[in-house]
């Protein structure tokens, strides 16, 4: 049973849950200082969780405007999933850049450290310096704040009114929202990830940390949207439209698994020592999460979701979506780490799961808060009714 | 099925069953046109002179080629990389969008896939031909001899050697599971006995049965799901050739994605270049209709731009790394000796795609056709960029030389042209151009007809 | 000797509206001959889905073993040798090969099975019912058994007909 | 025992190492001792093969001379060692008329294939050159006269001796004039020979003449010691050398010697902290010029005001009073200071043959003491001796019809003769005219008699290169052609028709044994030729007095001016050509200049700002005066005004099969006072229309600011030793391996260069070609870029283009452990071997040229087309340079496989060298020593600037070289694991 204005309520149990995270959250925070954890360490868990989240949100909306400018039928019932994802960017900007203000950014960033520069940093001054840094910082927020107002607002017009105006204005700023991402993507993943170890570089990075997120984003999609439907809304999503969110699942994973494996593979073929620096503290230090990052982002999903029945319900994809979304944020934790805090000073403990789970009940807050806001199904999208209908044969 | 009304028909003209089967298989009965045989004569002209520089090649040695001690590769490498990118086309069109469900891919998968196998052969006849002695080829494959030597499986060029033929294996028995078919439409259509007779071998024995049609389509969609990682994979390990090397230009992990995206693009570009001049010639204006150059266009939008990403990536990594040799392998394309095939590959890879962003140039046929050809050529010397200029001032000063192809490069590289032109003019003749039966599949959902009946 | 009784359809929609009238009347149909694959029938003629699947998924699991396989014996086992001091066991070096074998495997091995599984093959020879099925024309074929009597033939002729097919045929 | 398969050489000769540390070494089979065993038993084939191998019938066969196998060992010595399939060396010498070198020669089955230095002789030290290492080939030349002939006509020896003799009575009779006309003559055998028959034929005279003239030296050597001689110089004693316009390191003189003492003095290895001082003064950038700590730019006319200046500075330097000359181009004072503080311990020379200039070199050398330490007078170097005045007078007089006869005795003056054409005419006035040519060239031509003399490795022959420094030459092979030796024709001439062999022998009893204190003359004969030389330690009579009187009054008529601005010519010769008595020889016409890595041609090289001016480019066409068109070169370093040629080039059908090599310009050079000079003043250049390709092999010349030669001054290195490799500890510490280092269990081998001694000459470069059977591609495919050299000099400018310094690196294969190139190969054609050594399997090769595309030191050189014959296909040989011709052939050293059509090459550490030691170890059952193993670069160096052995032996030079501060890998930061290191280059000079 369709109910098509069915709008989202958020219960006092679940926001009892939500704020309970956070209280640990905020608790794990003030623990990790008094137990005398490193400063290097807090830094790098609030940057690990801010980019995360902001990168789950960033993925939210992407999946909502690819599939716009795609025509895509099917996506619309479950669009307003992804906007509300799409929420939590600007909150994500005002922690990072509280983060990166009160002290954050000299603590994580080598080549802040202007006094002991040595010759290759030198070289890469003109752009890895603060003020560019923070200029780069606004530009990518502002345009990805503004952007994502004006696609969650014509998509709610659009959806009050029918008028195919509201559909055009959506899909332009969808466009340009999938254009710009595609650069500023890349382009803050090397300011706010690779310029942690600023000797290093990889063309592929950017790109890399794209699918990451990519999978991961899904992976989150799919768990909401099954906790949706368990709590008795999204009724008119069926398994095809699942199926569908599997099978990105499985293939956002195989992708991923496809550029970890070449970007790995060309490095250590290579073993250009201004590469392999890279991995080889990876693997040195880091030795039990290189390999359960590829078990977790790879191997798991890779043959769990291999079948077609698999990606059809939730029984084998909701836990698999978790792992994917631990997973990825394991596989950021060593992005991050190795460069930000070392082999001796970091571990997982307090600091990460406490923050990370306050980290988990913000995210869910502002993504409840904003799914409440509009009703659930985008019922006068002129797609809307391929969608209801969509069925396919594999 | 419901169809938003927002969706354009795939197929206009508002045609049932037997017009679709008619008009795709009337260019095979017939005599071929005085357009077809003008074609195929210059395409054969093309073919011999690829053949007069394959005797030159193999007899006197690579040294008829514009090669020297520094630079190895030159435009044979070049163009086995460009015409492995045109075939990337085919299967990606009918694989991963299969996949996306893109039904606009069912009036052009036929001849894509088609095109797809002859420019892997094409691909293919390059680093046979490259071989400094090719009569001792078969040492890259793994065969048991006397003296128990294997290969190495380190090389990126034997990774080649099991990629592209498995491509190419793939490639055929996907297109001719496709095909059968619609062999059998031809079959049943033929009017001489010898015809039937060829048809009836060709098309297996099928009968449209609807087992035969379930387990189709399930081989279909497998086939589908493996071709896909493998259209990946297989640009992706010629990409390795490069990247695996410590040469500056060579050496990036952007490669594999971005080579394949760059694939996909020469090969639509490709795919297009063919198919607005086929549609015109055989009159399949209905099939291949404006929406399916549009569609065509979207794509090379996105797999040009992420072209161009790759582009700006590396050129800042390059400086970004504070590698001097990386830093002054980039300079050196954008204002060295070659920097003319820089700006060439730059302006018809980068820039000319973009005109795509307007709704009435990505209609147009023609600017499409012209655009295409930029493309091509663009993609041609994205190849010969990286291969020569890379190449040619790479660690050591004292080695730097510059490179000229020689008549007998462009004579393979026209040879080519020819064996390709020559079997693509040969498929139009003897094979339905179009997926009959996949058309009819999609003519309820997507012709015309059903649009009328939609809003009456 | 096996006798059938063929009818034909003009439309796919016709045929799936005629196929669950025959199937409401309980009537077997042995096969439905289309130009294209039609969904719909498969659910009609009570067809299981394809177990091809199972073939190219051990079939890959055979070419990744063997592919992999066989460079680690080459390369650790039978002949090692110092390639650019890499080591002989080179993991990375493997997947590409490995992987390609995988694919070749298991496109081949269904492929192969779908012919066997189908008889379709280079020397098989088509029962052709009707010339137009591959162009056209939607055929059910209803088998009739050696000891149905005429009665029973017209029984089925009948519900054929009444199910809105067109053309009903007795083969022999 | 399990059966087991051999998959490589190793496994079958286990490395001599684990022998002696095993004890049951001895049950085990080496290949040797099966061998050994084979030989016992009687193998009928290997008796064939011997026989075969003995004889030379291969030589003759190939050469279809169908002369009769007589004896059974050629050689006509004891044969001491002779294995089929094993080399033997002999000790001989290279003399050309121009360079001496004292050689050891290897043979193998009766072919000489490759010429090594003798590091027994006190002279040359073990060094040769890239010309002395060429010649062998020569050898193999089908250009070389194969009989008599007469006008053209073959005949036999007896006619040609009948005949000549029969003239030669009736001249005797006549009392008329007979003149033997010879390049300079350093063997005493020969000069008695040579003394033979002019005392036979009374009124003859011998007369040397030297395409290179010394004449000035001895000219201003006669006026300051009151003789005229070539004094011995020792450049290793000198702290501080000043040289003007002498190329001592490349052709002035005797480079191998000066080569050896100057590197001698540069190194900073083994402990040793200082170096010699280099301060050159010259017009073009010489092989010299370009090593110097300080170059000065001067104009050839110009040297004598620098000298005089120099002269003037030191001696008020000194308290006395000079005579005023114009002010020097070059501010000379500072120099004059640091001559002046190191007396005694200083050299000056010049390579002018301007008598005034070579009085004022003697004259500072004088004031600077040098006499008796870095320049001794007792000692003469007996190197050209001819004076140029005396061919200017044969020449009048044969044009006045005084000569009767003329014997023409290794020289060519219708090509060196500056004026050839009066020369040749001049013969028409002669009655009876002969050469004893070896090779064929362009005064033959015009003779009546051509009865040619055996190539040096055919003959036997002695040497007094240094007042008692003897050495010996000896046949290494029959004499392919029907040569004989001209000492013996000249002596059958005198009617004492006695061999040449027993002529020296007799010689040797008769002057040389008495002072040996040896009691046998057999045994005294034996051990100088094993050795090859003879060093008797006797001197010359006494130091000679310097005049100082005579400098001065000669300095007092001298004209010393401040010259004008006009553009001057100035003639050298460079390393590969020379004089062009080689030009025939495809591996000298391929070896790129060490200055302008230009081969196969000559050219005129132009300073960077003259040819701004006059708009010129590399290769455009250009004449000068009437000289041209040859092709311009613009020379960075080069002086404003001066434009140099080289000679020995445009010799006549020589080169390219019957084609011309490049420009011939000795018709230009001009006498003053009866003495050649090697530069032309107030000459015109001429832009022509057009360009003319030449083939270099190196287009780019900077190097863009990379590490790749390291550099460092001497105040630096002294402060610290790592000064100018300092990012090597930075680098080192980031070296970071995604996989474990492979270890090398038995050898480690590996190659220190030392880039402080490296000159340049380009001798390991022919060296390299020798022994491993480098094709020669030829100019056209030099053009395109495709030269096969294993081992190539790359020369980078540095700074000013004006005034530009130069730096070298010999760069080959580095064998790295972790080779790019090994990883790509898709056959496993080139894989590293258990010693470290980076192999390259030609078999396997199927010409992908991926290796060659990955390697970042580009030293993989791929077989374009089929340059060697080895091809299966017929008919589609590349052989421009005529290498694979049945004779040319038989200089192939049958250890090294002859590569195929597309295939790659390069170089393996001479790994045939190095089996071949680790076997002759084996059979000794002993260690590998260190330094026995030596590649032929390593081995052919004049400057000892290669070090090759095994880096798991800590004791090893080549450990200690690898452990030195100075020491770096080439890209080390790609982390490839080269096993060549290069010590950084450290100069002299204060900046």
């Amino acid at each position: 049973m369709v109910m098509e204005n069915q709008k989202f309520i958020l219960t006092k149990k679940l926001s009892t849950l939500i704020y309970g995270m956070i209280g640990i959250g905020v608790l794990s925070l003030a623990v990790s200082f008094l137990i005398g954890t490193g400063a290097e360490r807090i830094a790098a868990n609030l940057l690990l969780n801010t980019y995360y989240f902001l990168a789950l949100g960033l993925i939210g909306l992407f999946l909502v405007t690819v599939h716009t400018i795609a025509e895509s039928g099917w996506h619309t019932s479950i669009q307003r999933i992804g906007e509300s994802m799409g929420s939590f960017i600007p909150v994500a900007g005002i922690l990072m850049l509280l983060l990166f203000v009160f002290g954050g950014l000299h603590l994580l960033y080598e080549w802040t450290h202007e006094d002991h520069l040595d010759e290759i940093l030198l070289k890469k001054v003109a752009y890895l310096n603060a003020p560019f840094f923070y200029i780069r910082f606004a530009v990518y927020f502002g345009v990805w704040v503004i952007l994502a107002h004006f696609i969650r607002k014509y998509s709610l017009l659009l959806d009050k009114s029918g008028d195919l105006k509201y559909y055009r204005k959506f899909r332009i700023f969808s466009a340009v929202f999938v254009v710009t991402l595609a650069v500023t993507s890349v382009t803050s993943s090397w300011d706010w990830l690779m310029s942690i170890d600023a000797h290093w570089f990889s063309t592929l990075y950017g790109w890399y940390v794209f699918s990451s997120m990519l999978a991961s984003g899904t992976a989150v999609l799919i768990i909401l949207l099954i906790a949706l439907k368990r709590m008795g809304y999204m009724g008119h999503v069926n398994n095809e439209h699942i199926h569908d969110l599997g099978k990105y699942l499985f293939g956002f994973s195989v992708f991923w698994a496809y550029l970890w494996f070449s970007q790995y593979m060309l490095i250590w073929y290579a073993n250009i020592p201004e590469e392999t620096v890279y991995f080889y503290e990876r693997h040195k230090n880091f030795s039990t999460i290189f390999y359960v990052n590829l078990i977790l982002n790879f191997v798991i999903p890779f043959f769990a979701l291999m079948t077609r029945n698999s990606k059809r319900g939730s029984l084998i994809l909701l836990p698999v979506s978790v792992i994917v979304f631990i997973g990825h944020w394991l596989d950021l934790y060593q992005l991050i780490m190795p460069g930000a805090v070392g082999g001796e000073a970091s571990g997982i403990g307090i600091p990460e799961v406490g923050i990370t789970i306050g980290f988990v009940g913000l995210f869910l807050f502002f993504v409840f808060r904003s799914l409440a806001k509009a009703p659930l199904i985008p019922k006068n999208h002129p797609f809307y009714k391929e969608s209801l209908e969509y069925h396919t044969q594999y | 099925m419901y169809t938003s009304p927002l969706r354009e028909p795939l197929i206009r003209g508002n045609k049932n069953y037997k017009q679709v089967t008619d008009d795709v298989l009337s260019p095979m009965a017939g005599k071929p046109s005085k357009y077809w045989y003008a074609g195929i004569t210059l395409a054969g002209i093309a073919l011999l002179f690829g053949g007069w520089a394959t005797f030159r090649t193999v007899f006197y040695g690579i040294g008829e080629w514009g090669l020297n001690k520094t630079i190895g590769w030159g435009w044979g490498i070049t163009n086995f990389v460009w015409w492995v990118g045109i075939g990337h086309a085919g299967t990606f069109i009918s694989a991963i969008l299969l996949l996306f469900r893109q039904k606009w891919r069912t009036s052009i998968n036929r001849s894509a896939e088609a095109m797809t196998l002859i420019a892997v052969m094409c691909a293919g006849f390059f680093p046979l031909i490259h071989m400094g002695r090719l009569l001792l080829g078969f040492y890259i494959f793994p065969y048991p001899n006397t003296r128990s030597l294997w290969v190495n499986f380190n090389s990126p060029l034997l990774w080649d050697v099991f990629a592209i033929s498995t491509y190419f294996a793939v490639s055929l028995i996907f297109w001719y599971v496709g095909l059968i078919p619609d062999l059998g439409t031809v079959r049943d259509r033929a009017k001489t006995k010898i015809r039937k007779a060829i048809y009836g071998f060709l098309s297996f024995g099928w009968t449209g049965s609807a087992r035969h049609w379930s387990r189709h389509e399930t081989v279909s969609l497998i086939l589908a799901g493996l071709a896909a990682p493998l259209v990946l994979s297989v640009h992706t390990i010629v990409s390795f050739d490069f990247a695996t090397s410590v040469i500056p230009g060579w050496h990036t992990t952007i490669f594999p994605p971005y080579f394949v995206s760059g694939a996909i693009f020469s090969g639509f570009a490709m795919v297009l270049t063919l198919m607005i001049v086929t549609r015109k010639a055989l009159n399949l204006e209905d099939y291949i209709t404006l929406n399916h150059i549009e569609s065509m266009n979207k794509v090379i939008i996105l797999t040009g731009s992420i072209v161009g990403i790759a582009y700006l990536t590396e050129f800042f990594m390059a400086w970004y790394s504070g590698v001097e040799f990386e830093t002054y392998a980039f300079f050196n394309r954008a204002f060295g000796p070659y920097a003319w095939a820089y700006w060439i590959m730059m302006t018809c890879n980068v820039i000319t795609p973009q005109l795509f962003w307007f709704r009435k140039i990505r209609r147009s046929v023609l600017l499409t056709f012209i655009i295409s050809i930029f493309v091509n050529i663009g993609m041609w010397f994205e190849r010969f960029v990286i291969v020569v200029t890379s190449l040619h001032r790479d660690f050591l000063p004292s080695s730097w030389t510059m490179y000229k192809p020689t008549v007998v490069e462009v004579g393979l590289y026209v040879g080519t042209l020819g064996l390709f032109f020559t079997l693509f003019l040969l498929f139009i003749r003897v094979f339905p151009v179009i997926a009959v039966a996949e058309v009819k599949g999609v003519l309820k959902s997507s012709g015309e007809q059903k649009k009328i009946t939609d809003h009456e | 000797m096996n006798r059938y009784i063929t009818a034909y359809y003009l439309d796919e929609e016709d045929l799936l509206k005629g196929l669950g009238q025959l199937k409401a009347k309980g009537l077997e149909i042995m096969d439905v001959l289309t130009p294209f694959p039609v969904h719909g029938v498969d659910k009609a003629l009570n067809m299981r889905r394809s177990r091809l699947t199972r073939v190219a998924f051990i079939a890959g699991v055979v070419g990744a073993t063997l592919g992999f396989g066989f460079q680690a014996w080459v390369f650790t086992v039978d002949y090692p040798i110092n390639i650019g001091g890499k080591p002989f066991f080179a993991v990375p070096s493997f997947m590409p090969v490995a992987f390609e074998l995988t694919v070749l495997f298991a496109a081949f091995a269904m492929v192969i099975a779908f012919f066997v599984s189908n008889k379709l093959g280079p020397a098989a020879k088509a029962v052709i019912h009707d010339e137009r099925i591959t162009d056209d024309r939607f055929l059910v074929v209803v088998k009739v058994g050696d000891g149905e009597g005429e009665e029973n033939i017209k029984e089925i002729e009948l519900a054929l007909a009444e199910a809105g097919a067109e053309g009903i045929t007795l083969k022999v | 025992m399990k059966e087991q398969y051999y998959k490589s050489l190793d496994d079958l000769i286990y490395d001599a190492r684990q022998a002696s540390s095993e004890p049951d070494a001895g049950d085990r089979k080496s290949i040797l001792q099966m061998k050994q065993e084979a030989k016992s038993t009687g193998n009928s084939r290997r008796d064939f093969l011997k026989l075969f191998g003995f004889s030379v019938a291969s030589a003759a066969i190939a050469v279809s001379c169908k002369q009769p196998v007589e004896k059974a060992i050629p050689f006509l010595i004891r044969p001491e060692k002779i294995i089929p399939g094993e080399a033997s060396y002999f000790a001989s010498t290279y003399f050309d008329g121009i360079d001496y070198c004292s050689i050891l020669v290897k043979v193998r089955d009766g072919r000489p294939i490759k010429i090594e230095g003798n590091t027994m002789s006190s002279v040359t030290m073990g060094g040769t050159n890239a010309r002395t290492q060429a010649s062998v080939l020569g050898l193999y030349d089908n250009k070389r006269h194969k009989n008599p002939t007469y006008e053209g006509k073959k005949i036999s020896w007896d006619e040609a001796d009948d005949k000549i003799m029969l003239f030669l009575d009736e001249v005797k009779k006549r009392q008329g004039k007979v003149v033997i006309l010879s390049s300079t003559i350093i063997s005493p055998s020969t000069k008695a020979a040579i003394q033979e028959f002019l005392d036979a034929h009374p009124g003859s005279e011998h007369i040397q003449y030297d395409v290179l003239s010394a004449s000035g030296i001895l000219k201003a050597n006669e006026k300051t010691f009151g003789k005229g001689f070539i004094p011995a110089y020792d450049f290793s004693k000198a702290e501080l050398i000043v040289g003007f316009d002498a190329d001592f390191l490349g052709t002035w003189l005797s480079p191998v010697e000066y080569t050896k003492q100057y590197a001698k003095n540069r190194k900073l290895v083994d402990g040793e902290r200082s170096m010699s001082r280099h301060i050159h003064f010259e017009g073009g950038m010489s092989l010299t010029g370009s090593n110097a700590d300080e170059r000065y730019q001067i104009r050839p006319s110009q040297e004598k005001l620098v000298l005089a200046n120099l002269y003037q500075e030191l001696l008020s330097l000194n308290g006395q009073s000079g005579s005023s000359v114009p002010s020097s181009p070059v501010d000379v004072k500072k120099i004059a200071g640091e001559l002046s503080s190191k007396k005694g311990k200083s050299l000056v020379v010049s390579g002018s043959n301007d008598v005034e200039n070579q009085l004022l070199v003697n004259a500072i050398n004088h004031l600077l003491q040098n006499y008796g330490s870095t320049i001794q007078t007792d000692i003469h170097l007996k190197l050209r001796q001819g004076m140029d005045e005396d061919m200017d007078r044969l020449v009048g007089e044969m044009e006045s019809g005084q000569v009767e006869g003329l014997i023409l005795y290794d020289v060519n003056p219708a090509f060196d003769y500056p004026e050839a054409d009066r020369f040749v005419s001049a013969l028409k006035n002669i009655d009876l005219k002969i050469a004893m040519p070896i090779l064929g060239e362009e005064t033959s031509e015009h003779v009546h008699y051509v009865c040619p003399d055996h190539h040096y490795l055919e003959a036997w022959n002695d040497a007094e290169v240094k007042t008692g420094i003897y050495s010996l030459a000896q046949p290494t092979i029959r004499p392919i052609f029907k040569t004989r030796a001209a000492q013996e024709s000249l002596l059958k001439w005198a009617g004492n028709p006695v061999d040449y062999h027993t002529y020296i022998r007799k010689n040797w009893e008769e002057n040389l044994f008495a002072g040996s204190g040896e009691t046998s003359f057999d045994d005294f004969w034996n051990s100088k030729l094993h050795d090859g030389i003879y060093e008797s330690g006797q001197l010359e009579n006494g130091m000679l007095e310097f005049d100082a009187g005579a400098v001065d009054s000669a300095l007092a008529q001298a004209k010393i001016t401040s010259g004008d601005d006009s553009l001057e010519l100035s003639f050298y010769t460079n390393i590969s050509v020379g004089s062009g008595k080689q030009a025939n020889n495809p591996w000298l016409q391929e070896l790129p200049d060490p200055v302008t890595k230009v081969c196969w041609d000559n050219y005129a090289a132009v300073s960077p700002k003259l040819a701004e001016e006059l708009e010129l480019e590399d290769e455009q066409l250009v004449k000068i005066n009437d000289f041209g068109p040859i092709p311009v070169i613009v020379q960075p370093g080069q002086e404003y005004k001066t434009i140099s040629v080289a000679l020995g080039y445009g010799r006549l059908n020589m080169g390219i099969p019957d084609g011309t090599v490049g420009k011939n310009a000795f018709p230009l050079i001009q006498s003053s006072n009866g003495i050649k000079q090697y530069h032309l003043p107030q000459v015109t250049i001429e832009k022509l229309d057009g360009a003319y390709q030449l083939a270099r092999t190196q287009s780019h010349h900077s190097m863009e600011g990379r590490n790749l030669v390291r550099e460092t001054t001497l105040e630096d290195y002294l402060a610290n030793p790592a000064s100018g490799n300092e990012m090597r500890e930075t680098i080192k510490a980031h070296m970071k391996s995604l996989y474990a280092q492979r270890k090398f269990e038995g050898f480690h081998w590996g190659m220190a260069i030392d880039l402080n001694s490296c000159t340049g000459c380009n001798a390991c470069v022919v060296a390299c070609s020798a022994e491993n059977n480098v094709p020669v591609v030829g100019k056209e495919q030099v053009i395109k870029a495709r030269e096969m050299h294993w081992i190539r000099i790359d020369r980078y400018y540095k700074g000013d283009p004006d005034n530009p310094e130069l730096v070298r690196q010999p760069v080959m294969c580095q064998h790295c452990d972790n080779a790019p190139c090994e990883n790509v190969c898709p056959v496993a054609a080139t894989t590293h071997s258990n010693e470290g050594i980076n192999q390259m399997a030609y078999n396997r090769c199927i010409g992908t040229r991926y290796c060659n595309n990955n390697c970042p030191y580009k030293v993989r050189r791929f077989n374009f087309f089929d340059y060697t014959g080895a091809d299966s296909m017929p008919g589609n040989r590349k052989d421009p340079a005529e290498m694979t011709t049945d004779l040319r052939r038989l200089v192939l050293n049958p250890d090294v496989t002859v590569r195929a059509k597309g295939v790659i090459e390069k170089c393996s550490f001479c790994i045939q060298r190095i089996q071949e030691k680790k076997l002759v170890a084996k059979n000794e059952n002993r260690q590998l020593q260190d330094g026995e193993v030596v590649p032929a670069c390593a081995q052919s160096c004049p400057a000892d600037a290669i070090v090759f052995g095994d880096l798991n032996n800590e004791e090893s030079r080549i450990s200690k070289f690898f452990a030195d501060e100075r020491n770096y890998h080439l890209l080390e930061e790609l982390h490839t694991l080269p096993s060549v290191g290069y010590l950084t280059k450290v100069k002299n000079k204060t900046i």
